[in-house]
């Protein structure tokens, strides 16, 4: 068992624990947090990757280290927009349950 | 090691493609006000001549135009490369961008003096964002960077489809959002796994490099789960309906034709680009299978709905299922992807579609504008009163339902040839019933269209010529698609398709309008006068059963875009596409 | 030993992610979060990845925490509302099951892994010398992946205007967030009076390491960004009006900066974004300076969000 | 020399561990917010400062210069937010 091989299992558990908190989560702040558990658990995969292409005097393969920095930006970024829709949402309706919306009423077919 | 890359004559032009927009959006975003709408308008021009400019380019040396950024040749650097797919949808894209460009000039017009405001100033960034990003996912070599350009396209997207700030349009905006950030990370995954397991992000280098492993099952499964999420393929369409039915017309036309085609190209990078090696054949069958799925589904779906925005929305559903039929037969014999006529009319579909389906949504939006609603059965008197848009409509969906020369006639016939050399007949059957299915919906739409008003229609405001002209140039550009060949940028075999213009051909794809129209009248909705003709005629026994059947599927996509529902699909089919890959397979 | 550490450390870090799902109240899960995000830069200096993990803690649990604490807090009245629409029992555990299969998969395929491991670090060593700069990590987001910082910097632009298109009409240039009046006297605006000049310094010193060692525009930004949002919240600043031409150039000038050096590569280095060799780190340093200042702002407004007043004279 | 340093870094760290160990507990067994905040400021202000001074003689001078600043910034942020904390659990006090 190496670093790289512990933190990377550590990150696809991080992906199983973001998927379910996606999929059954009823509230979207919610989801929003496991997407960020999601999506660190991706970024820790990477870490592990790079971590395994140690060399050359580097602790480890700087290209995978450099796409996780770019990746936490992009995630920032969308984090926030997020976060501004949930709560402009929230302002709008009062609610912000994401069930589907409410099927069309049923119209009298003879 | 390989080669060193070096840069191809005409490479700039790429860097063009993509950075053009990006500089325009960059310098709307800072002037603001008026300028925005004009930096925009200037832009497009532009952007069309480096379209052009590429596919001439890849015409006349016959080969991909490449560029390597920086001079850092790829695996450490980023290689841009068009090939003729790429040239060819954004030669598509731009064209589209141009005339929803001059659509929107109507709605998000900044008059001088005026002060700056919001809908306009976000519509022509974002509008400017998406074509960069488009442009980026179709050249780029390196799969990391289509990642930050499927992103680029995501927050140009979503602020779309709630342009208008009602609160279904947010809740529509964050459902989406979220569904395709989760695209996105999936994607990211497999992009992890693949440098893991080839040591670079470049297409071109991985293709030679990965070898069947199970790393690269988990690495394909993830990442072509995350596209169709995006991509929103059946089952995984919760978010598109609502999302593309509550935007702005020229907002929806963007979204609808262009935004689903950037995650919908990269599965073609990954599966034909990337891991040709990797024998796909069952997971070839499993995507045609969700596609047949989309067609039958989002169709009959469409024709039970009562807004025309939402109909057109759900024929995006079955139309994206169209795009995925291509992957089964474009296998060879040992179960792996060779590009050839399948793929050209796979390409050749999304190109179809994008333009007929941009000018659908632009003459649905004028319908709206005029009515001031959208529903089916209010639509009497529209044809006397908008001709020109109801005209567009019509020529959009008989594009799309296959009549030659369009796009989609040439598109079915490369399919069709695919199947029968490859011995896939039942790809073909699912062919010839989606042409009748779209033939249903046109057929309920111009029969209420063109029915006589009640009452003389009075519309709510003027619609400009000029934007119907725009719309209709776009239904006639699906049109008449099919008669450019394309053999020089597609990989067409025998150079080039064939237009079908001869009466027997004309008069074959008009059978599929017959079928449609008894499709529309059984489970499309009518005012009350039909059903009663229908039951004179002895026929009320078969509507109402095909009334419960339809109202049994309405119920099952009710039920599959329900949020835990769409989430567990995505895990399954996960997990589905992983073991059909390991299973490997040949057709 | 230090596996013990690492193990202990990844088992931890699952544990607190397991805590943001399952908690019952939304405030407790964003909190647990936030421990969560401190303990993964820990992971990132194990795996000897010190610049990811200034990031991580900058950026992942610092704004991406403050952020989403903060929208906890204002949701917090429909928490319960939201609960109740809990999925059934059945539908838990399938979900649950698929999860495991998924996260099963990942772990085979990270297990599954060549050896030895394909590798660029020997390719970006022999590759420092022309671009000036000695942190390899700067080298492969200023030099050989530039394309991919450049867009990202865009990506972040058009975050923010995603999030200000979200604004009612009427307040459309207005000022983001609420106006701040805390005591005057209190501790958070001695801390905002003391802390600025040091966080001002600490994300220069970031930056201009960076090109060394670790560290960088993002990681500076970050700090920078963090500083003003202090500011703001103890009111002793008011958050800036979203029409001012001065602060929309700002946003924009790091990338359109990034893009005139890239282009004017064309001439001088025969490449979009290739350097010249002198010149190099004299760029690459200029476009960071740029694009620390451009991600300070975006990201300092992203946090607050759409703009919520306007000035009345 | 080098085992003088290292018996103070051995020492240092350890009760540095030990308060950060006192505070932790303190935080968890406390009744009341008030209490808990006063036994993880002071444990953790003391504890850290004590690693600091452990660690000192292996970091030179500029490492050493960097670690007396962070730990002083910890100082300053841990005891501005106790006293926010502090505040806001007096006012709910008294609404109370």
């Amino acid at each position: 068992m190496t670093a790289a091989e512990i933190f990377g299992l550590c990150g696809a558990a991080l992906v199983g624990v973001g998927v379910y908190g996606l999929v059954i989560a009823p509230e979207p702040l919610r989801k929003l947090l496991a997407f960020n558990l999601l999506g660190g658990g991706i970024f820790l995969l990477f870490g592990a990757v790079a971590r395994r292409g140690a060399g050359a005097g580097l602790g480890g393969d700087p290209v995978p280290q450099a796409l996780v920095i770019t990746g936490l930006v992009v995630a920032v970024a969308a984090t926030a927009l997020a976060v501004a829709l949930l709560l402009r949402l929230f302002e709008a309706s009062g609610d912000v349950s994401l069930r589907n919306d409410p099927p069309p009423a049923p119209e009298p077919e003879s | 090691m390989s080669a060193v890359e070096v840069s191809t004559a005409g490479g700039t032009w790429l860097v063009l493609a993509i950075l053009l927009p990006v500089i325009a959006m960059l310098l709307a975003a800072a002037a603001g006000g008026r300028h925005v709408e004009r930096i925009a308008l200037a832009t497009v021009p532009a952007g069309l001549a480096v379209a052009i400019a590429i596919a001439s380019g890849v015409v006349e040396s016959g080969a991909p135009l490449v560029y390597v950024l920086g001079g850092w040749s790829p695996p450490l650097g980023v290689a841009l490369r068009a090939d003729g797919l790429a040239a060819a949808m954004m030669l598509v894209i731009a064209v589209v961008v141009a005339a929803v460009a001059l659509f929107a000039r109507a709605d998000f017009h900044v008059a001088a003096g005026a002060p700056e405001t919001r809908a306009p100033d976000a519509f022509w960034i974002l509008l400017l964002s998406i074509w960069s990003a488009l442009n980026a996912v179709f050249v780029t070599g390196d799969l990391f960077t289509g990642y930050v350009a499927l992103e680029l396209l995501t927050f140009g997207g979503v602020p779309l489809v709630c342009l208008d700030g009602r609160a279904e349009t947010l809740a529509a905006a964050l459902r989406y959002l979220l569904f395709a950030l989760v695209g996105s990370v999936f994607y990211l995954v497999g992009c992890a796994l693949l440098y893991g397991a080839g040591g670079t992000l470049d297409m071109a280098l991985l293709a030679a490099r990965l070898t069947p492993s199970p790393t690269v099952v988990v690495a394909a499964s993830l990442m072509t789960i995350g596209l169709l999420a995006k991509t929103a393929l059946f089952p995984l369409h919760l978010w598109l309906p609502p999302a593309h039915a509550g935007a702005p017309p020229a907002a929806s036309a963007v979204l609808s034709a262009l935004v689903v085609k950037g995650s919908f190209f990269l599965v073609v990078r990954l599966w034909f680009a990337v891991m040709p090696a990797i024998p796909g054949g069952a997971a070839a069958q499993l995507l045609a299978a969700l596609g047949a799925g989309a067609i039958v589904v989002g169709n009959l779906v469409a024709l039970r709905q009562e807004r025309l925005k939402l109909l057109v929305a759900y024929s995006t559903v079955a139309q994206i299922g169209y795009l995925f039929l291509m992957f089964p037969l474009a296998l060879d014999a040992s179960g792996r992807l060779l590009s050839g006529g399948a793929l050209a009319g796979g390409i050749l579909q999304a190109m179809a579609h994008a333009t007929a389906k941009a000018g659908m949504f632009m003459a649905a939006g004028l319908m709206y504008a005029a009515l001031g609603h959208d529903r089916i059965t209010g639509l009497r008197g529209i044809a006397r009163a908008q001709p020109l848009s109801v005209l567009t409509f019509a020529v959009g969906g008989l594009a799309l339902m296959g009549l030659p020369p369009s796009g989609a006639y040439a598109a079915k016939e490369l399919l069709l040839g695919a199947a029968s050399a490859s011995g896939q007949w039942w790809w073909g059957l699912v062919l010839q019933a989606g042409g009748v299915l779209t033939a249903a919906y046109l057929v309920l739409v111009l029969a209420h269209a063109t029915a006589a008003p009640d009452a003389p229609l009075a519309p709510r405001q003027a619609i400009a010529r000029g934007r119907e002209l725009a719309a209709l140039f776009l239904a006639l550009t699906s049109l008449l698609l099919g008669l450019g060949g394309w053999g020089a940028l597609l990989p067409i075999p025998g150079g080039s398709v064939s237009p079908g213009l001869s009466l027997d051909g004309l008069m074959k794809s008009l059978w599929p309008l017959l079928g449609g129209g008894v499709l529309a009248l059984l489970l499309g909705r009518w005012d009350e006068r039909l059903p009663r003709a229908l039951a004179g005629a002895g026929l009320g026994a078969l509507r109402r059963a095909a009334l419960v059947g339809g109202g049994a599927l309405v119920q099952l996509d009710e039920r599959l875009r329900r949020w835990p529902v769409a989430g567990l699909s995505l895990l399954l089919l996960t997990i589905l596409f992983g073991a059909a890959l390991a299973a490997g397979g040949s057709p | 030993m230090s596996l013990l550490f690492d193990i202990v450390l990844s088992l931890i870090v699952v544990a607190l992610a397991v805590r943001v799902i399952v908690a019952e109240d939304g405030f407790a899960a964003v909190v647990s979060f936030a421990a969560y995000g401190l303990l993964v830069a820990l992971a990132w200096v194990r795996l000897y990845a010190a610049d990811v993990s200034l990031t991580e803690v900058a950026i992942s649990g610092g704004l991406a925490g403050m952020l989403l604490i903060g929208a906890a807090s204002r949701l917090r009245a429909i928490d319960a509302r939201a609960a109740a629409q809990r999925s059934g029992r059945g539908v838990r555990l399938f979900a649950a099951l698929l999860s495991c299969g998924v996260a099963g998969g990942l772990g085979l395929a990270v297990l599954a892994l060549p050896d030895p491991a394909p590798s660029l670090a020997e390719a970006a060593v022999a590759n420092l010398p022309p671009t000036g700069v000695g942190n390899p990590v700067t080298a492969v987001l200023m030099a050989f992946r530039a394309t991919d910082t450049l867009l990202e910097t865009v990506v972040v632009v058009l975050a923010l205007v995603g999030v200000w298109s979200l604004a009612p009409d009427r307040l459309w240039g207005g000022r983001p967030g609420a106006r701040e009046h805390a005591d005057p006297n209190g501790p958070l605006a001695f801390l905002a009076r003391v802390l600025p000049p040091i966080g001002v310094v600490v994300a220069v010193y970031l930056l201009w390491a960076g090109a060394s060692e670790p560290g960088g525009a993002f990681q500076g930004g970050a700090i920078l960004a963090a500083t003003w949002l202090l500011v703001i919240m103890a009111g002793l600043s008011d958050a800036p009006a979203t029409h001012g031409h001065g602060l929309r150039w700002l946003l924009v000038a790091g990338p359109l900066l990034f893009l005139a050096v890239g282009f004017a590569g064309i001439w001088l280095a025969d490449a979009f974004l290739a350097y010249p060799t002198d010149w190099a780190k004299a760029l690459i340093v200029a476009v960071e300076v740029a694009k620390l200042l451009s991600v300070a702002a975006a990201l300092g407004l992203l946090l607050l969000g759409p703009p919520r007043r306007i000035d009345t004279p | 020399m080098s085992l003088l340093a290292d018996l103070l870094t051995i020492v240092g760290v350890g009760a540095g561990a030990f308060f950060f160990l006192a505070g932790t507990v303190g935080l968890l067994r406390f009744p009341d917010t008030l209490t808990r905040l006063h036994a993880l400021t002071k444990a953790d202000n003391l504890g850290l400062g004590l690693i600091v001074l452990g660690l000192l003689p292996r970091a030179g001078l500029s490492g050493g210069l960097k670690l007396i600043v962070i730990w002083a910034l910890v100082l300053l942020a841990s005891s501005s937010a106790s006293q926010l904390i502090a505040r806001v659990a007096h006012r709910g006090e008294r609404e109370r």
